[in-house]
């Protein structure tokens, strides 16, 4: 579009904030994927509350019914005899846990790291530089197996398995990001004046670098949700009797000809999960960039 | 259950082989039975695991990482009868010395290897003594330690390289006769000879340990030979022309065709595989084989193999406490697990370690009661161990050894029934089979509360009730058990007082709860129905058809049968 | 309404009563809205307005280059030597653009591809409209490149844009266009980005090209100092349509609608005290809820009840001059 | 260039380094070693002999020293799992399948997800748009081991259309063996999600690229639609993709675990698997070596396609994507 149309069309002056979200409500997609992420929260920590049965319960006279095949099971049991509904449920909790947690060890790790590396440079630099060059050569599925098979296969060590690779991709973007805005006006002028650096950084250039850490966050949960289902799949996941989709899909995998019910719904949770992230993700990025307005 | 023609084969066969002239023969010179279809025809596909980990195909060089269709080069120099007796292999009959440690086994006459040369009982030698060699460090080799007073003379000595492989306890009297010395008095020892392959000492010698493992090198005294082999996508055997052995093969080719476990029963639906062990089969398979009363029919159950079971850290709360550990015992509903979880046609419950059908075992249900699902039993014990309603019970990890969805469930099932009766909080987690193994040989054990299964290796109550002694593989201890069990090995010629012993033992073991019994597994293959073979088809004791892993002659026994 | 037929001259460029919309979520931008103006050979012609009054609109309207959607030409019509372009296939709009009008933009620092080395960009040109070879092409463009006054040529042609300075850039831009010789220049703000010094160099080169090869300009410019020095012709854009049209002088000197008036009065003048620009209040109307009536009303100091009733034509008020103003006429 | 070309190569080296200390620390803390068997614990005399031939005696830094002794000069050992071959021998065996497997999938993947992001940005918004959107979303939504399980269950047991695993050997193939009907499903499998996510950065840069000015310019050259895209748009949005795309082949040629273990394709991923389950340390440090040597390259690799992509980058200078 013509840059003065644009000028023309928009005259109302808003502030950031108020313009991303106004772009991101008018993004029908954008909406949906808040509305099935919102959906999937309020599963997991309503958990309690929502599943019909607990998780864990056993029903040694009830294995592996098929979806309406007893009232009480709308979706079938398991092999255990466990009501399905109720896992899927209860499912939503672990994957939205790891991915929360492992994403926000990440921002933890990956934006300090990054930020310093990228607005101190030198040495400090280089040697984080280095430090993600080493990690990002590690294929880190294959670092996760080697370290879950070291430790115990509870929920902090799929945790920690995917935080000690999963900051790299958060420093990378942040020291990038600092790179360049180091460099910008206001910094150079603020550092003219004499702030502290550490204000800058933590102030003035974070609040500029957070669109990108925020989207790049938006697109990692999904990601880390594929990567507990992949380690559940191939039984390097959570304990039993926690019950997480990637690991019912895994265990299917043994029933799946004959019992499929197993596998679709958790399939489809998982899907649906990653839809919305994706939208919601897509739907960030437009409206936080304003060159994405149509 | 088999057709009345297949039970009457024998007879038939028998009255067959002096009337007809027409039919073919093997390449051993056998006539094939009047119902087998010809000989061209006589190959029978078998599944390979293309992802098992493999580097031979014989016994004597690794057990646990077998290539597909292991152990059709040699004959071993026991095997067993269907009621798991032991019977004649490549020797024809055994005794042992006064002093009871003196063993003598005479070999067949004429057996031969498929270069022409005669198999002596120099070939043995040359195996024992590659197997205990420090340098080869055989996997299997902590068997003859395992075994104790069964063990070969200075085994462990030449082990450890403290003295030459020529010491070892096993000798060529003559080419046809070979002694061997064991540690102590072990009157079931031709059943652990079950396990005495041999490796052709020349070949060794010449091609080292894998010659095997290319048709050029490869040198057969067993039924079968190597003519191809593609690791990882074919490998085929054909019948041994020279073969003089105990089970001439029927069969002209076995071929082993190489595909994931996850779809050996597609496989066999889509007729490009004849047989599938249990091992390989999921829990969908199985649902589909009880629904299909043809493939019911041809899912064949040898005998019951194992037995699964739960056990304790005995040194450390909680599970120091016995009645922490009755509760416990007690709070499996195994019926339940067994008709739900395997499904009937995979195990039957367990109360004790041996199986029924096994020398010792607990037929009369006298043991029965100290592990009987009783949750209300099972409360009170908790509760008199300071817990009561599983109050303040610390939550505990079933440590699983890297088990299949199908098994996994079970002990899933187990650890949900003690939990849900007791109130307590226990996590299944599936371990790495090497941490696992490592954490369970640990003193003190690293595993608090763990689950495996554990399957015959010979068919003597030791074998099953030897893992609980105080020097085996599990850390509960009790003294009187392995006093028991010291006596009971020992004892050569009153069968019926060994067996009480055995009994007596075992009655410790279940009222101490040195583990919680959950069930012994049926070992089972699906066959498909042209296969035939009284080995397979003609029930044994305890209605079970045929090929137990100990006996091995089926490979000489089984044909394709004419299309019907 | 018919443009004024008071030139001797058939026009060779007739934009006659043009309405070019923009259909956005939130509503239809009447951007261009009934705009009509032509242009004769050899003439310069300025369009001049604030920013989204609809100039630039209006010129890539008549390229055809609107992107659609969300813009789209709805009406009116386009001639070029009579021949109307808005009936053309894709491809013979193709053969018009850059051949018969050529178009330079605002934007040098972005408007050449940054891949591309600079000969190479107008040799495409060229070879697109010419039937030469690849050789006679690049030597044609930097024959142009020498033409626009561009020192060592043969190796500027080799270069990539962001190894040129802006002014560079927009004389790469400018030989680009006048490659093909076309009859038409639209020269879209051309000089908006560029430092105040290579401004005026520009707009000399503009002129000096203008008188060697004779062709016409539509000037698009929001600098009413750039129209008085270098245009024949001057029209006034606001909110989407043309609110008064004369000949540059005429215009300066006797500008009627209060627009045109607001706009001369804010140019700051060097010789007076005058330390306060005039600046119109008010700001433009939203283009997708223009008000009933004059679009200026809002802002108008003469407006009155039937300013807000009806829409004011474009009127001859004197010879050669039109205004869209009921004020106007007197 | 050759100062470039040096620095990247050290750089490489560096890594390479820091990963085999890594790989070899961590690999022997992990429990249980490359020779305890399933049932029990090898006496503990003969555990030592074959630790002492293996030199699994020495200490850890001493075993590290001597591994990469032997690695620089290209002897990675022996694989404890097939003692009768070399692990050079071993990897180049399987990861032949897995570099089949990746090759199939990149050209799947990568032209198909161009194709398809081309036409989705060129008729931006129309249907077309909306069913690359909708595959994109599937690929990148549904977990390829999903997938996998799904096309087996319905295109090999239900349909019994194709075959349900294998590579190369059980299917019916066509041309010299280059194109067997047991690679479909894998292949396809294995390449919806890089091609939903390569359609979608082709989609998106080719989006940015058209807004661009010089596309403008071009069009008001007078040339026509296709050679816009060809000439201008295309070259422009390469560039982005680049960054995007580089990072993809790397995972691909060194082969997906889940894939190959569903398929029973004997490659690289699968043997990673059974190498870590068995502790074969020699084989464990040749496949993290491996892979890790094949990101440098690919890194390098990018770098030197900006160059020739973008005459803006210049070797050797920060580039920070």
């Amino acid at each position: 579009m013509a840059d003065d149309l644009d000028d023309g069309i928009d005259f109302e002056h808003r502030s950031f904030w108020n313009d991303a979200s106004r772009r991101f409500c008018r993004n029908r997609l954008a909406v949906t994927g808040l509305a099935i992420v919102g959906l999937v929260a309020f599963l997991a920590i309503f958990a309690d509350f929502l599943a019909p049965f607990p998780y864990d319960h056993a029903y040694f006279d009830k294995v592996l019914l098929e979806p309406f095949q007893h009232p009480d099971h709308p979706l079938g049991t398991d092999e255990v005899g466990r009501d399905y509904l109720s896992r899927l449920i209860y499912g939503a909790r672990t994957s939205l846990t790891v991915s929360l947690l492992v994403q926000a060890i990440a921002v933890l790790i990956g934006v300090p790291v990054g930020a310093l590396s990228g607005y101190f440079g030198g040495r400090l630099d280089f040697a984080v530089s280095r430090v993600i060059d080493v990690m990002t050569a590690f294929p880190s599925l294959l670092f996760a197996i080697l370290i879950i098979s070291v430790l115990d296969g509870g929920l902090p060590t799929i945790i920690i398995a995917l935080s000690i690779t999963g900051w790299i991709g958060i420093a990378r973007l942040t020291r990038a990001q600092f790179l360049t805005l180091r460099e910008q006006e206001y910094a150079l002028a603020a550092k003219a004046l004499g702030v502290p650096s550490s204000k800058i950084i933590f102030h003035d250039l974070l609040l500029n670098a957070l669109t990108p850490i925020l989207v790049a966050v938006s697109f990692g949960i999904p990601g880390t949700i594929f990567a507990e289902a992949g380690l559940s799949f191939i039984g390097l996941g959570i304990n039993d009797p926690l019950a997480s989709w990637g690991k019912m899909v895994g265990v299917s995998n043994a029933y799946v000809r004959v019992y499929w019910h197993l596998a679709l719904f958790p399939t489809i949770a998982i899907a649906m999960t990653m839809l919305g992230f994706s939208f919601l993700g897509d739907g960030l990025r437009d409206a936080l960039d304003p060159k994405y307005e149509e | 259950m088999p057709t009345r023609s297949l039970l009457f084969t024998p007879l038939v066969l028998a009255l067959w082989l002096h009337t007809s002239n027409a039919q073919e023969k093997t390449v051993t010179g056998l006539a094939l039975p009047p119902d087998a279809a010809p000989y061209a025809e006589q190959v029978l596909r078998i599944p390979c695991n293309n992802s098992a980990n493999a580097v031979t195909f014989d016994f004597s060089v690794s057990v646990y990482q077998p290539y597909c269709g292991s152990n059709f080069f040699n004959d071993p120099l026991v095997t067993f009868d269907k009621a798991l007796n032991p019977q004649p292999g490549a020797a024809e009959s055994w005794s042992v010395a006064d002093d009871g440690v003196t063993w003598t086994f005479i070999l067949h006459q004429g057996l031969m290897w498929s270069d022409g040369t005669p198999v002596t009982a120099h070939d043995y030698v040359a195996t024992f003594r590659f197997s205990a060699d420090p340098d080869h460090a055989w996997d299997f080799a902590w068997y003859y330690t395992f075994v104790d007073k069964g063990g070969i003379k200075n085994w462990d000595e030449v082990i450890a390289g403290e003295l030459p492989v020529e010491a070892l306890g096993v000798r060529a009297i003559d080419d046809r006769t070979l002694e061997i010395i064991t540690k102590g008095i072990f009157p079931p020892l031709p059943k652990i000879m079950k396990y005495a392959y041999a490796l052709q000492k020349k070949a060794l010698a010449e091609h080292g340990p894998y010659y095997n493992n290319e048709p050029a090198t490869a040198v057969s005294s067993g039924p079968f030979m190597l003519e191809s082999f593609d690791h990882g996508f074919k490998v085929v055997f054909k019948a041994n022309p020279h073969y003089k052995g105990y089970r001439p093969p029927r069969l002209a080719r076995i071929e082993g065709i190489y595909m994931s476990p996850a779809t050996y029963f597609i496989a066999y639906l889509n007729n490009e595989i004849d047989t599938i062990n249990f091992n390989d089969l999921s829990p969908a398979d199985f649902a589909t084989i009880e629904r299909d009363p043809e493939l019911l029919a041809n899912y064949l159950r040898p005998g019951l193999i194992g037995t699964d079971y739960v056990f304790f850290d005995p040194h450390n709360p909680p599970f120091d406490n016995l009645d922490v550990r009755k509760a416990f015992a007690h709070a499996i509903n195994r019926e339940a697990i067994v008709k739900s979880i395997y499904g009937e046609i995979k195990a039957v419950p367990a109360h004790t370690m041996l199986m029924p059908g096994f020398p010792a075992a607990d037929i009369t249900g006298d043991l029965t009661d100290y592990q009987r699902f009783d949750c209300g039993l099972a409360k009170e014990h908790l509760a008199k161990a300071g817990y009561p309603n599983g109050a303040d019970f610390p939550p505990q990890v079933m440590w699983l050894r890297n088990e299949n969805p199908g098994i996994a469930a079970v002990y899933q099932a187990a650890a949900a029934s003690i939990s849900q009766c007791l109130g307590i909080n226990i996590q299944v987690s599936n371990k790495d089979n090497k941490v696992f193994m490592d954490a369970l040989h640990e003193r003190p054990t690293k595993i608090a509360l763990g689950s495996v299964a554990y399957a015959i290796d010979f068919a003597d109550p030791i074998n099953l009730l030897g893992i609980w002694v105080s020097s085996g593989r599990h850390s509960w201890r009790h003294q009187r058990f392995d006093e028991i069990l010291d006596e009971a090995s020992n004892l050569i010629g009153e069968p019926a007082r060994r067996d009480s012993l055995f009994h007596a033992a075992e009655r410790i073991l279940v009222d101490d709860v040195g583990g919680a019994f959950i069930a012994h597994r049926w070992a089972g293959d699906l066959w498909r129905p042209k296969v035939r073979g009284a080995s397979i088809r003609d029930p044994g004791p305890n209605d079970t058809y045929g090929s137990h892993s100990g006996n091995d002659w089926q490979w000489g026994d089984i044909y394709i049968g004419k299309a019907q | 309404m018919p443009p004024s037929e008071t030139a001797g001259s058939t026009p060779l460029l007739e934009v006659d009563d043009l309405r070019t919309y923009f259909h956005t979520r939130t509503g239809v931008a009447k951007a261009v809205d009934g705009v009509s103006f032509d242009l004769t050979a050899a003439e310069t012609l300025g369009l001049v307005g604030e920013s989204g009054c609809g100039k630039s609109v209006t010129a890539l309207s008549i390229m055809r280059l609107v992107s659609d959607p969300p813009g789209k030409i709805e009406g009116g019509a386009i001639r070029i030597n009579g021949r109307e372009l808005l009936d053309l296939s894709d491809d013979e709009m193709c053969a018009v653009r850059g051949n018969d009008v050529a178009m330079i933009f605002q934007e040098p620092m972005t408007s050449l591809n940054p891949v591309i080395t600079c000969g190479r960009q107008i040799a495409e040109a060229v070879e697109l409209h010419q039937d030469v070879s690849r050789s006679e092409a690049h030597n044609r463009a930097v024959e142009m490149l020498r033409l626009v006054g561009i020192a060592a040529p043969e190796q500027r042609a080799n270069e990539y844009p962001h190894q040129l300075s802006g002014g560079m850039r927009q004389r790469v831009m400018i030989a680009m266009g006048l490659s093909c010789n076309p009859q038409i220049l639209i020269a879209d703000e051309p000089t908006t980005a560029l430092d105040v010094t290579v401004q005026a160099q520009i707009m000399e080169l503009l002129q000096r090209l203008q008188e060697e090869l004779g062709m016409a300009i539509l000037l698009i410019t929001h600098d009413l100092g750039v129209v008085a020095e270098t245009t024949d012709r001057a029209a006034v854009m606001y909110a989407g349509g043309i609110v008064e049209s004369a000949a540059t002088e005429m215009l300066f000197a006797n500008p009627r609608h209060p627009y045109t008036q607001g706009l001369i009065r804010s140019i700051p003048e060097l010789d007076t005290d005058q330390t306060r620009l005039d600046i119109i209040p008010g700001t433009v109307p939203d283009l997708r809820r223009l008000p009933v009536g004059c679009r200026f009303q809002s802002r108008c100091p003469l407006v009155d009840e039937h300013c807000r009733e009806a829409a004011p034509p474009l009127v001859e008020t004197d010879e050669g001059h039109q205004t869209a103003c009921w004020k106007a006429n007197g | 260039m050759l100062i470039y070309l040096a620095q990247r190569l050290l750089a490489l080296a560096f890594v390479l380094l820091a990963v085999s200390m890594i790989v070899f620390t961590l690999m022997h803390s992990v429990p249980g070693g490359p020779f305890d068997t399933q049932q029990a614990k090898l006496p503990k005399a003969a555990r030592e002999n074959i630790e002492r031939k293996y030199g699994l005696d020495k200490p850890v830094w001493q075993q590290y020293l001597n591994y990469m002794s032997h690695a620089v000069r290209f002897d990675f050992g022996i694989p404890y799992q097939q003692p009768q071959t070399t692990v050079a021998a071993l990897i180049g065996k399987t990861w032949l399948v897995t570099l089949q497997v990746g090759i199939m999938t990149i050209i799947v993947a990568f032209g198909l997800g161009i194709t398809a992001g081309m036409f989705a940005a060129y008729h931006q918004n129309s249907w077309v748009d909306n069913i690359v959107t909708f595959f994109s979303m599937l690929g990148v939504t549904v977990p390829n081991f999903v997938i996998a399980m799904w096309f087996i269950l319905f295109f090999g047991v239900t349909r019994q259309w194709l075959p349900t695993g294998g590579w190369g050997k059980s299917g019916d193939c066509l041309c010299y063996d280059l194109l067997c009907s047991d690679w479909i499903l894998p292949v396809l499998a294995y390449a919806l999600a890089p091609m939903a996510i390569i359609a979608r950065y082709t989609r998106a840069s080719i989006v940015d690229v058209i807004r661009e000015d010089y596309v403008r310019t071009a069009r008001a050259k007078g040339l026509g639609e296709s050679k816009v895209m060809r000439r201008h748009v295309l070259r422009n949005a390469q560039i982005p993709m680049v960054t995007a795309l580089g990072t993809e082949i790397p995972n691909l040629i060194t082969g997906s675990i889940f894939i190959e273990t569903i398929f029973r394709i004997n490659g690289l991923g699968k043997f990673f698997v059974t190498s870590t389950l068995n502790r074969d340390y020699p084989m464990i440090m040749a496949t993290f070596l491996l892979v890790a040597l094949l990101w440098g390259i690919t890194f390098m690799l990018t770098d030197i396609a900006y160059t020739l992509i973008d005459p803006r980058v210049k070797l050797g200078a920060k580039k920070e994507a």
